[in-house]
């Protein structure tokens, strides 16, 4: 039993630690704000349950337990809270995705004719 | 692999930091804040069972809460900040319902 | 650590210095949590990283956004600071070393703090019982230079109310309700809890990390976040502003009368060994009554703090809303 | 070697105390002042902080079986500094605010120069 719990929140601490960095990564390196956003929320929100519930299993103390589910009951509730407002706010102020650019190139391409848009 | 777990989070934190003070728009800075906050919440969990007493978990719940009320006053301060953007991303907003 | 000083040196972008600023209080209460000093990080972490990041930016937002570069060259001061960076760095090869146990620091009082204090004030967390009792005239005196800094932002910037730009500033708060729905909704399930919270930070200082002090900041955070969302005068609905006046001075009050009670029965000025038949008893009641009394104080100069900034914020864009 | 690694802390606390203290002689906006002030401040906390420290302690809260805690003095202090600290950063930026208002600028040099200017005028008018 012991064995099997360590390992399981081994396993979830690693899966916990990939996402973060994964998303650590992708803040720095995604061309514009809003892929950058979908990298930092979507990463966060994730692998702090991983983490949290890797820790879960560590202790068997339940004052703990009920600390832990409390804070991942937080994040649950303000990380996804805090991007929405981000992210509408960055819209309603005009920041320009990246795609948008990406489509008008598209249009004005396959209005000259252009072949390259096609390939 | 808690201190593994560790590690990675001071990686992903580094790699935040470095977002927040390159970030060219200013909501790059408050989204590179944000994950610095929710990387802390985690840090701090995982330090108390690093140093083998993790009672103090109490400080990772005021940094979820701080953080959170921080990045909802800085975007409503943002606000005031006028951006050079001109735009059309806002009527697309508007159009979706 | 120091790269993020290095840069909020350099950036002329003031709203990025801040953001950074905000950062390094982060960084720097997880090396408090790392150094052992969990009362301390959590003291860092609600006033560090929220509320002075919040008044900061409110300021830049009011005065503006970049810096100009200076006309002068900056040598003299970097010669100046090298010079005493030296000096100091010279001065720490007498120091103790780092994590020695047989320091001069520890060799003062401290080993009464650590290993009488349980038996002495029966509180388990030795900061609370040395801030509260052993210490507790240092904390009355930062508790009144805390409540003196709340009246000195009062009168710097209040401002006269005036019913109409309240209805204009209502009018815009309803137009915002669409926009801020989500949020809006988020954070009305939220505050309870919060508020529950503080409570618990307040009255569990005595066996955990917390107290008076924290509980405050947490408490007035709630109130914060519910004044940015709904509008400042929603919130002076809820809390107006006589009654937080009242209520940061009561929190004065309240610890100095305690120190006078113990006086009357014949203690020392805050001796709390008096106020109960039993010593421990009366220690842990003189303790329970001035960390609320702490955070009473802190708590509603917190607000103070924050409406007193938010309304010359709105009075400020009426003005400027009228001039154009 | 061994003092490099006994005494690091105290130099990185010193290097942050520098950077603060560059700040504030050497920039002239008052807000970016008030940030080094606050990195000063912070040093100063560290370094209390880090004296306190005993290699192998834990956090000064009892608990059954621990004899060795860390100080609990310097967390005492630092824990009001910080409240004061940020009841001394509203009143400074309030300050500010007023200076703002008065001014027009918050920029050390041009507020320098606009009282100079202010005491020329005077000094004419009197003549």
């Amino acid at each position: 039993m012991e064995g099997v719990l360590s390992l399981l929140s081994a396993f979830f601490l690693l899966i916990g630690s990939f996402l973060c960095l994964s998303g650590g990564v992708g803040i720095l390196r995604f061309p514009d704000f809003y892929t950058r956003m979908h990298a930092a929320g979507v990463t966060d929100t994730l692998a702090a349950t991983m983490i949290l519930i890797g820790l879960m299993l560590q202790n068997p103390e339940m004052l703990v337990i009920i600390k832990l589910i409390l804070i991942l009951l937080m994040t649950l509730f303000i990380s996804p809270a805090a991007s929405h407002a981000l992210g509408q706010a960055a819209a309603l102020n005009n920041l320009p995705p990246l795609v948008d650019l990406h489509i008008k190139d598209l249009e004005s391409a396959s209005a000259s004719g252009d072949k390259t848009s096609k390939s | 692999m808690v201190i593994a777990a560790t590690l990675a989070i001071l990686v992903a934190m580094i790699l935040a930091v470095i977002r927040a003070a390159a970030g060219p728009s200013l909501y790059d800075r408050i989204l590179a804040v944000n994950m610095f906050g929710t990387k802390t919440v985690l840090l701090i969990s995982l330090l108390g069972f690093v140093m083998g007493r993790p009672e103090f978990l109490d400080i990772a719940m005021v940094y979820a809460l701080i953080n959170f009320i921080s990045v909802i006053g800085v975007l409503r301060l943002s606000d005031a900040f006028n951006s050079k953007h001109n735009g059309q991303v806002a009527d697309l907003v508007k159009r979706v319902p | 650590m120091v790269g993020i000083a290095l840069a909020v040196n350099q950036i002329k972008d003031m709203f990025a210095v801040v953001m950074l600023a905000g950062i390094y209080g982060l960084v720097s209460a997880s090396f408090f949590v790392a150094m052992d000093a969990v009362d301390v990080a959590f003291t860092e972490a609600s006033v560090g990283a929220g509320i002075s990041t919040l008044l900061m930016l409110t300021t830049v937002a009011m005065t503006g956004r970049t810096e100009h570069e200076a006309s002068h060259k900056p040598l003299l001061a970097l010669i100046l600071v090298a010079i005493t960076g030296g000096l100091l760095i010279y001065g720490t090869f007498d120091m103790p070393y780092f994590g020695s146990a047989d320091a001069a620091v520890h060799n003062h009082v401290a080993p009464r703090y650590i290993y009488d204090s349980m038996k002495e004030i029966g509180v388990p967390n030795m900061v609370t019982s040395v801030l509260a009792s052993y210490r507790g005239f240092d904390t009355f005196g930062e508790v009144t230079v805390i409540f003196t800094a709340g009246i000195g932002v009062l009168a710097l910037l209040s401002v006269a109310q005036r019913p109409k730009d309240d209805a204009a500033i209502e009018a815009i708060n309803d137009s915002m309700h669409e926009k801020h729905l989500i949020l809006r909704v988020a954070i009305k399930t939220m505050i309870p809890f919060i508020l529950l919270y503080a409570f618990y930070v307040q009255f569990h200082g005595d066996y955990g990390p917390g107290g008076g002090f924290q509980a405050g900041v947490i408490f007035a955070a709630a109130i914060i976040m519910y004044a940015m969302l709904f509008g400042l005068s929603a919130a002076r609905r809820v809390i107006t502003q006589p009654f937080v006046q009242l209520l940061s001075a009561l929190g004065v009050l309240l610890y100095g009368s305690v120190g006078v009670v113990s006086m009357i029965n014949g203690g020392s000025f805050l001796d709390y060994s008096v106020l109960a038949a039993d010593p421990i008893a009366g220690q842990h009641l003189g303790i329970l009554i001035i960390e609320l009394g702490v955070g009473l104080t802190v708590a509603s100069v917190m607000i103070i703090i924050f409406f007193s900034f938010s309304a010359r914020r709105e009075y400020q864009q009426a003005n400027k809303g009228a001039s154009l | 070697m061994t003092m490099i690694l006994g005494l690091y802390n105290y130099w990185v606390v010193i290097v942050l105390m520098m950077i603060g203290f560059y700040t504030i002689i050497a920039h002239g906006h008052l807000i970016k002042k008030i940030i080094g002030l606050n990195i000063f401040q912070t040093s100063v906390f560290i370094f209390y902080i880090s004296v306190g420290k005993v290699e192998g302690a834990t956090a000064p809260i009892w608990q059954e079986g621990i004899i060795l805690y860390s100080n609990p003095l310097p967390h005492v202090l630092i824990l009001t500094a910080i409240v004061v600290g940020i009841a001394t950063t509203a009143l400074g930026l309030a300050l500010i605010i007023r200076i703002k208002e008065a001014y027009g600028v918050i920029d050390e040099d041009e507020i320098q120069a606009m009282d100079n200017q202010a005491m020329v005028n005077q000094d004419k008018e009197h003549q």
